[in-house]
């Protein structure tokens, strides 16, 4: 008999982290040891994640492909099955299955460059499975700037990760949140970042995109803002990368959800360059 | 061995008039039928048709759904406008062909708790005498 | 029919709308629904007995609720529903300019060769339409007195069946459905954005199409209905699985017209039956 | 107009006059109002209490009969009427009684037809300017006082035929001939006819209240529509004289009579030798016969 | 992170005799999201209380579910004692599995089964409640009275009293209302006015009331504490700040009209007060009278007036009012007479009704007391009361009692015959209803020192026979008929609801009955309070009453107003709907089933501020949580939190068994 | 092989055997007047007479829901279960666009990741196609370069002699196989009704030039020209459950307290919330946007991917279009639109 590929591997939460209020992270076990042994991903995949009894939902690996033993998802509760693993604690059992997805080419085209990560609120956790990789091979690559912005100080996920990238020295950390975002009913009392939206912070950045990478992941209207200053600032379209979230179902490139275009973004994606985004219709 | 069948029976009740009957009738130690599985709303009127669709669907040999008496309702209406929607409901159900002796109304009073022991009393015999509700469990039985 | 092509000129020239619906040959015996936007587009106009569809269905999308006004080709039957929208806050009298016409009555069965007459035209009580702004066409036969009670010959045949008969002849036709939600499109009375069965906290309906959720959607949708379905019969006819589906409408028809004396779309200043009630309502149901 | 005339036991017995002035009506209107076929008695008298469903029924068949001829029923007699329409009503209105009637009656019947008083007819349907436009021998001078009995107005939810109270459509139909109708107090009090076997003396004072009524109000003469007050009024009056000690000398016409007179009828087609106070005195003293 | 703490309670032996509580709790414990299960003898004592409370910190607990007696008993003690350890109190649901399980059981294997399911149905529902915050609603500390008659005014009193502003409204050129009318009060024989107008002068004088006369609400919007009145001031044609009441004007006045205070006895004047003791006293034109507006002639007020008050241009005026609380006061009417066509009402002028024997028997009234009968002015001999004219006549009529019909008829048959003293008086009664105190002894008094005759039975008809009337009815207790002979005829009339109350209870949002009397929110339980939260109900305005039941219900409608008022917010709790507008369709359905107009619509407008669509907008001020919104809605685009769709599915598929 | 002939009692018999064994038997079934190809039984008639099933045949080897999981819940955890294997299909009374489709399908669900639900299906399928002897004005499969009689994704073809009678003619070997196992049911070559009539390729018109619609469709993805062929559409998925190409699909759990199912249900890009991200963001808003998803799906998109057009001309789609849609219209359109250089 052939193989069910829509069976998932099932899995520990070992841990569960309230980012915000609405935004959590859990850190998953393979139930089985063996599978794990056998497990590999690279940076940029995505799994589907089942709440038994609710469904399946899409998000990205957001732990690094460096670190082993283990997954990590970042999700925001929106729906059903998000809901649902809202309750999940540990030693519950959830189920996964991927990974998907095409992946950030980092061995072929980031290795010797400059890396600057640009995200906005909940996605960061596609881009921080990139930052980490990054980081743990910290000598292949030039300077690493990472702009993160947020609507307040509530919204900012990874915040004891954030900390620790503004204090490591090889690591230019700007962040931001919108304006107002700093008022103390957000949890904030002494902001030390920069106010201001994403698209203009980066533009007052004084990176030097030439000959780097960019790897840009956020809300739609923040990709559309931010690419020009990217362009702007000198990188290369083909160098500029992003992460699409479409709904997707299957993961596997057969239930037509996530196609936009030619692209069936649970396989030609999510990672995506400008390059490739100029192509598709304006569908996601 | 065969284990002896048991109609499960879900109520949904209002909680000013019949769930209340039902503590009445707890206080006053009157027996009735375990078989009942109480779900209290606030008043007929959020008791959706719905609820006694699904229950019968996932596995209710027998629905019950009481509330106020007609000019009782503690919000005034709720129980007339529920009784519409029952009334247009139970319309549909017949003509479908879905056996309405299973879905009990009732109105019970919080002063009605031997009217509500002896209503699950009853209800409960006479699902009991009618077996299984076979026809809504085998829905979903998936074919293939 | 010039009339309806001079009229459709007229409202589009003269800016009164921005967008005719009406209905355009496609075949021999079929019509389909046309959009004018300008006068010239007009000439495809058409008024006959192929006319089945109930345009009505159009004046909750979007892009025609952002027109500044539009006109509609409406038989009596569908104006129904257009007051039906109007009550329920979808549409205005103003916003709608309702070309009304005279119809002696539509055909219905599948193309190619729709030949029966349709049922609803048996028993239509508005050959002439009524609250149009412009009716048009030939004096139709007269209609059947409004205050008359109808019953349906099929579905006093399906009460006659006993209660098994009843779910074996449901499971069997409601089997077939494939949940394409063609009734519901079709449906000028289903305008919600978001349908009971795409909700899924809770999933009160499944999704797949087996019996359990065939059952639930159908009854969910014919209960929705109640006491707002106008028996223009869409649902049935674009049904490809050819579910009798008015079957179930028309009974709630006739038990709301028997037991709140309510027949929906025919007053503009009507409460949904089952937004309202009487404090004498038939309850001999309940103990 | 499509009507069958029900005349019912009591105009076809002990009020003949009644009878015969209204079929003189009808042949002088030349309406189409033939007998129903196969009438029954109405169930009035002393069965309503004993049997409810006897006295509903007979009424009933009445109602058949007259709807199988395709005719709507004209009566006369409103003991006949009250009956007639509370059958109607039993029949038409969901329930046991219909279920058991129907089961009693063993035939199909819808009742969905009009039960007219011929009062009603003549007002409704004929119209007083038709009427009047045929008062060839106007009434002058004469005083009528107006008596409709409890019956025809009582349940008014029943009857449905005028303001229990003060009914004027009598007087209307009395003012067309000429005759002056008077305004008085007892118009529709009860004559006592429910008492006139068992309990006469009863009967006797509220017949002679409303005589003397009718007397203090100036009428000359009174009208009526109701065959058992018309005995009442009528042939008891010598034996109220009697016992009252007073003379009133009333003659008691069906409204009938007088509309009939009015057109010049006959004396003899209308029965009025058959009343028991005698018309004549009266009708020569105002010239009106000779 | 569901983290749910199930608490199983033994109530003593009440529970644990019938349920295997140390089953049910290990059954439960194995529930996933279950953390905490546990038994306890009592749960509702201070330890069991603290077992909660340190559980919930303890294990970070998200939901806990208390088995044990019904939630009426201790929800509320659970959910404070929830609250003091830092869970919102919502997140805390009872399992009834005493009153509902072990109560009712015998036997134990079933009733513990039942208490598991009991218990496990509360799990899974509390794993989707959702934390609801009390609604805290703020409000304007002043109070609107409708209506000016002794009900109102003792009501505006009695809220001055507690130092909150209170609007008298008034649609007459007076306050004072029916009480005004009235001769004597029974069963004291006080005389009305002498105890009425002290009160009309106090409320006049009261800085804190404001009195509008002449005036009615137009418009009434937002809800509980907050709500705004429009009020229509009609046109008085006087300036009532100028104005003396010197009474120039209507002494002058040609115009004579009808009064309608002496109920059609006497006459005022088009431009007139309606009682010399009016408040304000203040007169006012009457346009459909006066000459100068039917016929634009005269004009001799505004010529007379030494301080030129009077202006005919006067138009209405609207007055925008914000209160917090509303009381409705608004009284009662006779029913129309012309219903009674046996009895000769309008035909027969000596039949009057019994406001009129009132008003002629009243020092003040139209002869000035002296008991006259209107068709010869003659001194009435022998005069026949009839009671329960219209009342308790279902078939034609109103089927209630009128309820105090029968004892104004006695103290009128007593007044009658402190005027007429070897005079006759006879009173047609069904029963005789005099429950109240004094009230029999009262009675008493008229039948046996004053010589009424009370005769048990109905009057078929009244009619004229020469110059008297003549009464013809039933004595059902002799079983008799009888006739009698009378000078004069009392109608002791229904009470029924004024003109125009249905049109205003529509505007206030309160229901009324099918005679238009209003309706309290619970007939027993909450009888001065309508089912629209803020708003108040009292007197006669809700059925018929007595002079001391209106002024005590007066009183409580009062303290229901100063209790509310006496806050700065009010607080309510939580349960109320919610809509999502994103799916929402403006279809309606839900605001024409809101019992309480809780819901409106809203405008959805773009950033230009172009209207794009329109949805059901929550008031949680008016909402009760009653859910009959839910589901109303065809797309759930409303639902009722603490009560939701997703927890009562929850709970019914907590019993489902699907594959 | 010669030439063998099977009639229509013979072949009843055939399908009904084998509907009685372990072997799923789909065939064309009269209901309400109209023909479906469904999943027959025994004694289940069969209808001969029909011209196009309004439903296609992809229902056999891609159901209207399929369990692709099953699982229990307990204390301990979880316990997935597997899925049965998938039963022997015969299906017959497809034509040869339907046939066609399989061969379209088939490419998506082994794409990468191997479909098993699908292909295994697939692979233990025998596909009897029925030839054409009719065609109305929604046929379109000349366009798309197929044909009455073609034989792509069949393994045994059937053309009509007579009436009552066909001619068989095995495409593969499995087919081959499947005459040799049930030859008993068929006879020898006879002689044809000469006065029996089928048609031909040159029947049925090529209404579009379908090399033609790709590259308009890359050019004018914004062209005013969807919202005006599509305005009628209203969203519901008629054509795309009628449609043997159309493959997309969502899934959806249901469950109790103590188990569930995972199961794969047909969905499709026309229905309004297929794109609704739980942010309420929906990609895809519009009626017209849908719409054209769906043509430029079938004609561009995926002949990119697997240089094949996701359709087969079999005009279901029109056909069972209660708003009037046409997709041979729409699709004559835009090859002339192409032709001409419009947008």
């Amino acid at each position: 008999m052939s193989e069910n590929i829509y069976k998932p591997y099932l899995m520990k939460v070992a841990e569960v982290r309230d980012e915000t209020p609405d935004i959590k992270t859990l850190k998953l076990e393979f139930q089985n040891p063996a599978e794990g042994e056998t497990f590999s991903f690279k940076a940029g995949q995505f799994g589907l994640y089942s709440a038994f009894g609710a469904g399946e939902s899409t998000f990205c690996i957001a732990s690094a492909p460096t670190r082993k033993g283990y997954i990590e998802c970042t999700f925001r509760v929106a729906g059903r099955v998000t809901s649902q693993l809202r309750d999940v604690n540990p030693g519950d059992t959830i189920g996964f299955r991927g990974p998907y997805g095409n992946t950030f080419p980092i061995e072929e085209k980031f290795f010797g460059k400059s890396i600057t990560f640009v995200a906005g609120g909940i996605a960061l956790p596609p881009v921080r499975c990139v930052i980490w990789n990054v980081l743990d091979l910290r000598d292949k690559f030039k300077d690493i700037n990472i702009v993160y912005g947020a609507k307040t100080y509530q919204d900012l996920v990874y915040k004891d990760e954030l900390q620790q990238w503004q204090d490591a020295k090889d690591i230019n950390l700007i962040k931001t949140l919108d304006p107002g975002g700093d008022k103390a009913e957000y949890g904030c009392n002494n902001w030390d970042g920069k106010m201001g939206f994403v698209p203009t912070v980066l533009k007052e950045s004084g990176i030097n995109g030439k000959g780097g990478i960019a790897v840009l992941c956020g809300p739609p209207i923040m990709i559309k803002l931010s690419l020009p200053v990217l362009v702007e600032l000198g990188f290369a379209k083909e160098d500029i990368y992003t992460t699409l979230e479409n709904k997707m179902k299957c993961g596997l490139g057969k239930c037509g959800r996530c196609n936009v275009g030619s692209f069936y973004v649970c396989k030609h994606g999510p990672v995506l360059t400008a390059a490739d985004l100029a192509t598709m219709p304006d569908e996601f | 061995m065969e284990e002896k069948w048991e109609p499960t029976i879900i109520a949904f009740v209002c909680n000013w008039c019949t769930y209340a009957g039902a503590d009445l009738a707890g206080t006053s130690r009157f027996k009735y039928a375990p078989n009942v599985r109480i779900i209290k709303t606030p008043c007929t009127g959020r008791i959706d048709p719905m609820f006694i669709l699904s229950a019968l669907e996932r596995g209710a040999d027998g629905v019950i759904v009481s509330g106020c008496h007609p000019n009782d309702c503690h919000y005034n209406e709720g129980n007339f406008n529920a009784r519409r929607k029952y009334i247009m409901f139970r319309a549909l159900l017949t003509q479908l062909g879905v056996d309405l002796d299973r879905v009990t109304f009732a109105w019970c009073s919080a002063s009605e708790g031997i009217k509500f022991a002896g209503l699950v009393t009853e209800v409960t015999d006479r699902i009991r005498k009618m077996g299984p509700y076979t026809e809504f469990k085998q829905l979903n039985q998936d074919a293939r | 029919m010039k009339e309806i092509i001079e009229k459709a000129k007229e409202l589009l020239s003269q800016g009164t709308v921005d967008l005719v619906i009406g209905y355009e040959q496609c075949g021999d015996k079929q019509c389909r629904p046309l959009f004018v936007q300008k006068p010239e587009e007009a000439d495809k106009l058409v008024f006959n007995e192929f006319c089945v569809h109930n345009l009505a269905t159009y004046l909750t999308r979007p892009e025609v609720k952002q027109t500044k006004r539009v006109a509609i080709v409406a038989k009596g039957c569908d104006i129904r529903a257009i007051v039906n929208l109007i009550i329920e806050n979808q549409s205005t009298r103003e916003h709608v300019y309702i070309i009304g016409m005279n119809c002696p009555g539509v055909v219905s069965g599948k193309a190619p060769n729709p030949t029966k007459p349709h049922t609803k035209c048996q028993t239509c009580k508005v050959r002439t339409p009524q609250m149009s702004d412009v009716t048009l066409g030939p004096t139709p036969p007269e209609s059947i007195p409004m205050d008359k009670t109808i019953t349906h010959p099929d579905v006093e045949e399906l009460k006659k069946k006993t209660r098994e008969e009843k779910w074996a002849f449901w499971r069997e036709q409601l089997s077939k459905c494939i949940r394409c939600y063609a009734c519901r499109q079709a449906c000028p009375m289903c305008y919600c954005n978001r349908c009971i069965v795409d909700l899924n906290t809770p999933q009160w309906i499944d999704t797949r199409s087996n019996l359990r959720g065939n059952l639930d959607w159908n009854i969910v949708r014919a209960y929705h209905l109640s006491g707002r379905c106008i028996d223009c019969g869409e649902c049935e006819r674009v049904c490809p699985a050819n579910i009798p589906l008015m079957l179930l409408n028309r009974t709630l028809q006739e038990e709301v017209k028997e037991k709140f004396d309510f027949e929906s779309g025919y007053d503009l200043e009507a409460c949904p039956p089952l937004t309202v009630f009487e404090k004498d309502d038939h309850e001999n149901f309940i103990r | 107009m499509n009507y069958a005339y029900y005349p019912g036991c009591s105009l076809e017995s002990t009020s003949p006059d009644f009878n015969i002035s209204t079929e003189a009506l009808i042949e002088f209107l030349s309406l189409d109002i033939p007998e129903v076929d196969d009438w029954v008695c109405c169930g009035a008298s002393s069965l309503h209490p004993e049997d409810k469903l006897a006295s509903l029924a007979l009424p009933a068949l009445t109602i058949e009969s007259a709807e199988k001829q395709k005719r709507d029923i004209m009566v006369q007699c409103p003991a006949c009427y009250a009956h007639l329409r509370e059958s109607q009503e039993a029949l038409t209105h969901e329930g046991t009684m219909q279920d058991n009637l129907k089961e009693a009656i063993g035939r199909e019947i819808s009742a969905k037809l009009k039960i007219k008083h011929f009062s009603e007819i003549l007002m409704q349907e004929i119209g007083l300017e038709a009427l009047q436009a045929k008062v060839t021998k106007p009434l002058k001078d004469i005083k009528i006082a107006n008596y409709y009995g409890c019956v025809i107005v009582r349940p008014q939810e029943l009857m449905q035929y005028d303001d229990p109270e003060d009914p004027q459509l009598m007087d209307k139909l009395v003012n067309i001939t000429g005759a002056e109708s008077v305004s008085w107090p007892f118009k529709t009090k009860c004559c006592g006819a429910g008492n006139s076997i068992s309990k006469t003396e009863v009967t006797l004072d509220m017949t002679y209240q409303i005589l003397s009524m009718a007397k203090k109000n100036g009428a000359d003469a009174i009208s009526v529509l109701c065959p058992l007050c018309h005995i009442n009024l009528d042939f008891r009056q010598p034996q109220i004289e009697r016992r009252y000690k007073e003379k009133f000398n009333l003659p008691v016409f069906y409204y009938t009579q007088l509309l009939g007179l009015a057109f010049g009828l006959d004396p003899k087609k209308l029965a009025l030798d058959r009343l028991f106070v005698s018309p004549f005195p009266l009708l020569k003293s105002k010239g009106i016969l000779s | 992170m569901a983290k749910i703490g199930v608490f199983v309670c033994w109530c003593g032996s009440n529970i644990a005799e019938t349920v295997d509580v140390k089953r049910a709790a290990e059954t439960i414990a194995k529930i996933p999201g279950v953390v905490y299960s546990v038994d306890y003898k009592y749960m509702c004592s201070d330890p069991g209380q603290d077992m909660v409370k340190n559980a919930i910190k303890e294990y970070n607990l998200t939901g806990v579910v208390v088995a044990s007696c019904s939630p009426r008993m201790h929800e509320k003690t659970f959910r404070k004692a929830a609250s003091e350890a830092g869970l919102n109190p919502y997140m805390l649901e009872m399992a009834n599995i005493r009153e509902h399980c072990s109560w009712v059981h015998d036997n134990k294997e079933e009733a513990t089964q039942k208490a598991i399911d009991l218990i496990r149905m509360m799990v899974e529902k509390v794993k989707r409640n959702k934390p609801l915050q009390n609604i805290k609603i703020p409000v304007t500390k002043k109070a609107l009275v409708i209506g000016g008659g002794v009900t109102g005014i003792q009501a505006a009193l009695d809220i001055a009293a507690g130092g909150i502003p209170v609007i008298l409204l008034e649609r007459e050129p007076s306050i004072g209302g029916h009480m005004s009318m009235l001769d004597e009060t029974f069963p004291t024989l006080d005389c009305s006015q002498c105890i009425l107008t002290p009160k009309m002068v106090e409320v006049a004088q009261n800085p804190l009331v404001t009195i509008m006369t002449y005036s009615e609400l137009e418009k009434l919007e937002g809800f509980i504490g907050n709500f705004k009145a429009t009020i229509k001031k009609k046109a008085r044609h006087v300036n009532v700040e100028e104005c003396t009441g010197c009474g120039t004007c209507w002494t002058k006045c040609p115009t004579k009209v009808t009064s309608e205070f002496e109920q059609g006895l006497g006459i005022r004047k088009a431009i007139y007060i309606p009682f010399p003791q009016a408040i304000p006293s203040r007169p006012v034109i009457d346009e459909a009278n006066c000459m100068k507006f039917t016929q634009n002639r005269c004009g001799i007020c505004a010529k007379i007036c030494p301080k030129q008050c009077i202006s005919y241009d006067d138009k209405e005026e609207f007055i925008e009012i914000e209160v917090g609380s509303i009381v409705v006061a608004t009284g009662y009417d006779l029913m129309p007479t012309s219903a009674f066509g046996e009895y000769g009402y309008g035909k027969y002028p000596d039949v009057v009704t019994s406001l009129q024997f009132e008003r002629m028997v009243c020092a003040s009234g139209p002869t000035l007391g002296d008991l006259q009968r209107p068709s010869d002015k003659k001194k009435p001999k022998t005069v026949v009361f009839i009671q329960c004219v219209g009342s308790r006549d279902p078939e034609h009529h109103k089927a209630y009692c009128s309820k105090i019909c029968c004892m104004y008829t006695a103290k009128q048959t007593m007044l009658y015959r402190h005027k007429v003293h070897d005079g006759n008086a006879y009173v047609f009664y069904i029963d005789i209803r005099s429950n109240g105190k004094n009230y029999e002894e009262f009675l008493r008094r008229a039948q046996e020192e004053n010589k009424a005759q009370y005769i048990r039975g109905r009057v078929s008809m009244v009619y004229q026979d020469g110059p008297d009337l003549v009464v013809e009815g039933a004595d059902t207790l002799t079983n008799s008929q009888v006739r009698i002979r009378a000078d004069l005829v009392v109608l002791a009339t229904a009470m029924v609801s004024p003109i125009g109350v249905k049109e205003l209870a529509q505007k206030l949002g309160i229901g009324y009955d099918q005679h238009g009397f209003l309706t309290e929110a619970h007939p027993k339980l909450r009888p001065v309070e309508s089912a629209t939260a803020g708003i108040f109900l009292a007197g006669c305005a809700i059925s018929p009453r007595d002079i001391p039941d209106s002024v005590s219900e007066a009183s409580g409608a009062a303290a229901k107003v100063l209790g509310m008022l006496s806050k700065d917010e009010l607080e309510k709790e939580g349960v109320v709907a919610i809509v999502r507008e994103c799916s929402c369709t403006g279809c309606q359905n839900c605001i024409r089933v809101c019992p309480f107009t809780a819901i409106a619509l809203k405008d959805i407008r773009d950033k230009a501020g172009n209207l794009i669509r329109q949805v059901a907008n929550v008031n949680p001020g008016l909402c009760t949580g009653c859910g009959t919104c839910t589901p109303t809605c065809p797309s759930r685009s409303i639902d009722l939190q603490g009560f939701t769709d997703e927890e009562i599915f929850a709970e019914i598929n907590a019993m489902a068994e699907l594959h | 092989m010669a030439e063998l002939i099977i009639n229509r009692d013979k072949l009843t018999q055939l399908l009904h055997e084998i509907a009685g064994g372990e072997t799923e038997v789909f065939a064309p079934v009269l209901k309400e007047e109209a023909t479906y190809i469904t999943k027959i039984s025994q004694d289940t008639p069969i209808h001969y007479d029909f011209f196009i099933s309004v439903n296609s045949v992809k229902e056999a080897i891609f159901p209207r829901y399929e369990p692709i999981l099953k699982y229990k819940i307990d204390q301990e955890g979880v316990k997935l279960e597997d899925i049965p294997p998938m039963k022997p299909i015969v299906l017959f009374g497809g034509h040869p666009c339907d046939a066609a489709s399989l061969m379209v399908m088939e490419k998506l669900f082994g794409w990468d990741y191997n479909d098993h639900f699908y292909q295994d299906r697939r692979n233990k399928t025998i596909v009897i196609t029925l030839a054409c002897n009719e065609f109305d004005k929604d046929c379109f499969c000349t366009s798309l370069g197929y044909s009455p009689h073609g034989e792509v994704g069949s393994d045994i073809v059937l053309e009509s002699i007579s009436k009552e009678a066909w001619k068989a003619k095995a495409v593969t070997d499995r087919g081959k196989e499947f005459i040799e196992k049930h030859n008993t049911y068929f006879a020898a070559s006879d002689k044809p009704d000469a006065s029996f009539k089928t048609i031909g390729d040159k029947d049925i018109p090529v209404g579009f030039d379908k090399d033609a619609v790709k590259p308009w469709i890359k050019e004018n993805f914004e062209s005013e020209e969807w919202q005006k062929l599509t305005s009628k559409c209203w969203s519901c998925a008629a054509c795309t459950y009628v449609c043997p190409t159309c493959h997309c699909f969502d899934i959806t759990d249901d469950a109790s307290m103590w188990s569930g199912l995972r199961t794969k249900n047909w969905d499709a890009c026309t229905m309004p919330i297929f794109t609704l991200h739980a942010s309420q963001h929906n990609p895809r808003e519009a009626y017209y946007q849908r719409y054209r998803q769906r043509i430029a799906h079938k004609y561009s998109y995926y002949v990119d991917l697997f240089k094949v057009i996701s359709c087969t001309g079999c005009g279901r789609c029109s056909r069972v279009c209660g708003a009037g849609m046409n997709i041979l219209e729409i699709l004559t359109r835009i090859s002339s639109l192409a032709k001409k250089g419009g947008k």
